[in-house]
């Protein structure tokens, strides 16, 4: 049997969910790989969120959130590119495959782009088979 | 040997919910196993570990008296992560009991004195097990007069309101319950504590008192107690700290030399004294 | 009766104690040693002073499951994790280090309720001590009367000769222990004059000292001092000196779960830690640095006197060689006045 | 040095008699001359308790936020402590004017536990203060050719797995003492991350995990404000080249954001900062 990766996708509320639920609404298919979890900016991801979720056994992780420049709090969206960009290096300095890590700006309107990048990212991490560095261990101490 | 860190399973049987803000619910706790009902043997003021697997353990004082049989009684208010999940069960879960743990109330130096029982808040929970206690058929001649003073903030923030209507109606004690504020239906005693104590004066003739509650009501009604008469020896009080295993062992409860799970949580006002003022 | 190996067949040594138990040592680790489980004999050196930090943890590990559990929608599942409590060897304990089992023992093992994971493992361990040969200037254990090569405690004795180890059991198990390993030496009277000598050499061994006399009582005496803003005015309130100390017990209890399945731990903990006295109304009986610092100290040359009759310190001088401000125990405790 | 101690302590003595400062941040004698301590004080006759060599390490910027808003303090620098208090006046947390910064220029400083020199392997090579109000010595020339980040080619060279195995082996032995997040001047939070309880971020028993979790979140909270004082690693127990990853992290943030952290009191942290114009390329 294939890898079938648990992604996790954390997605703004006013473009890429919105695009997402497009996607759904003009029946793209999709993997049903990536689990959606819904912030109202991708500026309000803390990196922990990130770090916790390959600790919990995610294979990877998805960010969505809208286009810089059109960020719904005008702003959020040009934070989270640096704080993403930075947790990014710090998960490739760590040793862990930074493909596992990826950001994307997907607007309300761009249903076909979110089910494009979620085909693609999965397939990526896919390839890479699962993430089992930072992934605890069932018994943690074993 | 029985290993003392593995909690007993017991299951819920019955929740009260005390107060109206519901930030406060007694839990009837009936054992699984009978051979650890059997063992449970506890005394009146102290406390035992209740866990819930995957969130903790949290220290509570036992409500109810080892004269009720068939079930042990904790009155819990929600505050941190343990007590909160307690708060979201329902009857007929199941739980772990850790205990008992501590020193008690001390009934042989309380046979036949008088007692008074000062309460405030929900610091009452185990002033309540010694007054059920006591109240017992069988024990009620072991002891001499009985004054109850039991006060809240509110009339929805006393605890117990049916036994403290039944205990109002005894001929064999005396009993004062206060809210510091009332309501529209509130026809009971209005004033904090401490100024009730003052007005009830009771005698420090053979007396004992004991005192739980808030430390701004400890604070105020001790002056109203050695006024009164009462010695160091003979005010008795219950303090809270910080548990984890229940029996002198994990180091943190300390006040001075003292452990609070083990050599209390109990204290008469004078060896307190003699210990460090860190609690 | 005295035994001895050459210093070029340790490993021959290590791989058979290797078969009597599970044998802890001395393994190099990052810039010091710490004593770790030995799996490989080529891993232990017997070059060190003392290790980073002390031998408590092959008693009383850092975390230990007490209970098992699995949460499911069909409700949880509970058992208690197995006390593991086979036979254990430890290998180069430094005669303060052995003092502070007998220390822990009076709390785990000796009053109240008995820790059934400490006593377990307690009765089933062999401890090699292996005497100094040279003096630290950090080091106070003189202060509890102990020397540089104390037996006291230990089942065999061990010390560093030129070109060889020399062994002298104390007790039965020490002495069975080492008939266990046929390839050790026999040791001629000259051996057994060199081990005098080289015990001789440790006992005068002279490290820094203290007047422990009536400790408890002069420490009792300034709990309200201002004395302890200053002698924690550098402290940072890190773990480090608890961590590393041989007789620091305190812990905490903690449920882990991981995807359902986790367990309920006994997990060190540390008096330098704010949240160790936080109460879950958010109340703190000690929110100062120097509340906290007083606490420790307290608590070791204090409280454990009261409560146990022994000062909590064999003076190894670890806290002091690890603080990272250079805070010193011994100069904490000798200024408190 | 002694000279700089000479400095220290006039200083010291003048502003606490002149009142111009409640308290001096400076260093203090330990149990022996190798082995100094932070000191705090308050009294102009403890000056002469002040002491300066080559091991006084100590950040004393660490011990900024320890006192109530609007206190004056007197706090004694060298070239990456000054950076440290740059960023606690960026971030509000020590207001400039209720600072007085005695600035001290130095080389050739070395660990107190391994007496081996401190260079730029471990720490930043500026010996420098940026930011001072008094200046305890001659400014040095600054050692050129030097970069805090050439220590990290080798691990930069290494796969993924290597690296993965490389932090994996120097991690595995933390205990979770803290001394590395206690021993950093810009780790001021009440309640670490690590310590809260809801939600419970990583366990609490050290595990190849939960130390991984502890120290990546660490590593980012330090991210752009990481003044590279190497406090951190020289605190640890374990000997653990925390030093490493925050180095590789500010290199990473200078490279992207064009800005060092804490080289001057009017710029904003990368962290809270963006520019429109930041490009895409970094999330690659």
């Amino acid at each position: 049997m294939s890898f079938d990766p648990k992604i996790l996708g954390i997605a703004c509320n006013w473009c890429t969910y919105t695009g997402a639920d497009l996607a759904g609404t003009t029946r793209l298919h999709y993997p049903h790989n990536v689990r959606v979890a819904r912030v109202m900016c991708s500026s309000r991801i803390n990196p922990a969120f990130i770090f916790r979720a390959f600790v919990l056994g995610a294979d990877g992780v998805l960010v969505g959130g809208c286009h810089p420049g059109d960020c719904h709090y005008s702003t959020g969206n040009l934070y989270a590119r640096r704080r993403l960009a930075v947790t990014k290096k710090i998960l490739e300095f760590a040793g862990l495959e930074p493909e596992r890590f990826r950001v994307a700006w997907i607007s309300a309107s761009e249903g076909n782009i979110f089910a494009e990048t979620v085909r693609e990212f999965t397939e990526q991490v896919r390839n890479l088979g699962p993430q089992t560095k930072l992934a605890a261990q069932k018994r943690m101490l074993a | 040997m029985e290993n003392p860190y593995i909690p007993m399973p017991v299951t819920v049987d019955k929740i009260f919910i005390e107060v109206d803000t519901k930030e406060i619910k007694t839990f009837r706790l009936a054992f699984v196993n009978k051979t650890d009902e059997e063992r449970f043997n506890y005394r009146p003021g102290q406390f035992a570990e209740l866990s819930i697997y995957g969130k903790g353990e949290s220290p509570i004082g036992i409500a109810s008296s080892p004269t009720d049989k068939g079930y042990v009684e904790f009155t819990v208010q929600k505050a941190g992560i343990v007590t909160s999940e307690l708060h979201d069960l329902e009857e007929g879960a199941q739980i772990g009991l850790r205990g008992p743990l501590g020193n008690s109330w001390p009934l042989e130096f309380l046979e036949g004195k008088n007692i008074v029982i000062v309460g405030g808040g929900f610091a009452f929970t185990t002033l309540r097990s010694l007054a059920n206690f006591m109240l017992n058929d069988e024990q009620r001649s072991r002891f001499g007069k009985i004054v109850m003073i039991y006060g809240a903030r509110t009339p929805g923030l006393l605890c117990y309101k049916p036994e403290l209507k039944a205990w109002e109606d005894r001929s064999d004690m005396e009993t004062f319950v206060t809210v510091d504020k009332g309501d529209n239906n509130w026809k009971g005693r209005e004033g904090f504590v401490p100024t009730v104590c003052k007005q009830v004066a009771p005698s420090s003739e053979n007396a004992v008192a004991v005192i739980c509650g808030p430390p701004v009501m400890i604070r105020f009604t001790l002056p109203v107690f050695f006024e009164l008469g009462f010695s160091k020896e003979n005010i008795l009080t219950s303090l809270e700290m910080k548990m984890k295993c229940g029996f002198g062992k994990c180091g943190r409860c300390n006040v001075g030399h003292k452990y609070v799970c083990k050599d209390g949580p109990v204290f008469s006002l004078a060896e307190l004294e003699n210990l460090s003022r860190e609690y | 009766m005295i035994t001895k190996i050459g210093r070029e067949k340790l490993q021959e040594f290590v791989a058979g104690l290797m078969k009597s138990g599970r044998l802890f040592a001395p393994v190099k680790e990052g810039k010091g040693t710490n004593f770790k489980l030995i799996t490989d004999p080529q891993s232990v050196t017997l070059d060190f002073y003392n290790t980073i930090q002390s031998p408590k943890a092959v008693l009383f590990p850092q975390s230990e499951d007490l209970v098992n559990y699995n949460i499911s929608h069909d409700g949880i599942a509970s058992e208690p994790a197995p006390i593991d409590d086979g036979s254990r060897i430890i290998l180069g304990v430094r005669p303060c280090d052995v003092q502070s089992f007998e220390i822990m023992d009076r709390l785990f093992n000796g009053s109240g309720i008995v820790d059934p994971y400490w006593s377990a493992r307690r009765s089933n361990l062999t401890i090699i001590a292996y005497a100094f040969d040279r003096a630290d200037p950090v080091d106070f254990y003189n202060a509890f009367g102990i020397t540089g090569s104390d037996e006291q405690g230990s089942d065999i004795l061990m010390v560093r000769d030129t070109n060889s180890f020399l062994f002298k059991a104390f007790t039965d198990k020490g002495t069975k222990l080492l008939e266990t390993m046929p390839f050790l030496e026999k040791g001629t009277a000259d051996d057994e004059k060199r081990m005098t000598e080289i015990v001789d050499k440790g006992r005068d061994i002279a490290t820094r000292t203290l007047d422990t006399a009536e400790i408890h009582k002069r420490l009792a005496g300034i709990f309200d001092s201002p004395y302890w803003e200053e002698a924690a005015a550098a402290c940072l309130n890190c773990g480090v000196c608890t961590y590393v100390c041989p007789t620091c017990h305190c812990f905490d209890i903690q449920d882990e779960t991981l995807f359902g399945e986790g367990s309920r731990r006994k997990i060190w903990d540390s008096c330098m830690f704010s949240d160790f006295t936080l109460h879950a109304s958010g109340h703190n009986p000690r929110t100062k640095k120097s509340q906290r610092l007083r606490q420790r100290i307290n608590h070791k040359f204090s409280y454990y006197v009261e409560n146990f009759g022994i000062i909590s310190c064999v003076g190894c001088g670890r806290c002091t060689r690890s603080c990272p401000v250079n805070i010193d125990i011994l100069t904490v405790v000798e200024e408190a006045r | 040095m002694i000279q700089i101690e000479k400095r220290l302590r006039e200083e010291a003595k003048r502003l606490l008699e002149t009142k111009e400062a409640a308290v001096v941040l400076a260093f203090g004698r330990g149990f022996d001359e190798e082995h100094p301590m932070p000191l705090i004080l308050r009294k102009p006759s403890d000056a002469e308790k002040i002491v300066f060599n080559e091991y006084c390490t100590f950040n004393m910027a660490r011990h900024l936020t320890e006192f109530p808003p609007g206190t004056k303090i007197a706090v004694a620098v060298k070239a990456a402590d000054s950076r440290a208090v740059t960023v606690l006046i960026q971030e509000g947390k020590v207001k400039r004017e209720d600072l007085i910064i005695l600035g001290i220029p130095v080389a050739g400083m070395k660990d107190f536990r391994s007496g081996t020199a401190i260079d730029a392997t471990t720490t930043g090579p500026a010996v420098n203060p940026v930011l001072y109000d008094i200046l305890l010595a001659d400014l040095l020339p600054e050692p050129k050719d030097v970069s805090p980040y050439d220590v990290l080619a080798e691990i930069e060279a290494m796969s993924p797995d290597d690296r993965w195995g490389f932090w994996s082996a120097e991690f595995s032995r933390c205990i979770r003492c803290y001394a590395c997040r206690k021993a950093c001047p810009l780790c001021y939070c009440e309640t670490c991350f690590v310590d809260q309880a809801k939600p419970r971020w990583s366990e609490k028993s050290p595990s190849a995990s939960s130390n991984m979790m502890f120290h990546l979140t660490r590593f980012y909270h330090l991210a752009g404000r990481c003044i590279d004082c190497g406090s951190c690693s020289r605190a640890c127990p374990m000997d653990i080249p925390l030093y490493l990853f925050h180095k590789k992290v500010s290199k990473e943030c200078e490279e992207m954001f064009d800005q060092a952290a804490g080289m001057c009191v009017d710029a904003k942290p990368v962290m809270v900062d963006f520019k429109v114009e930041d490009s895409d390329d970094i999330l690659l």
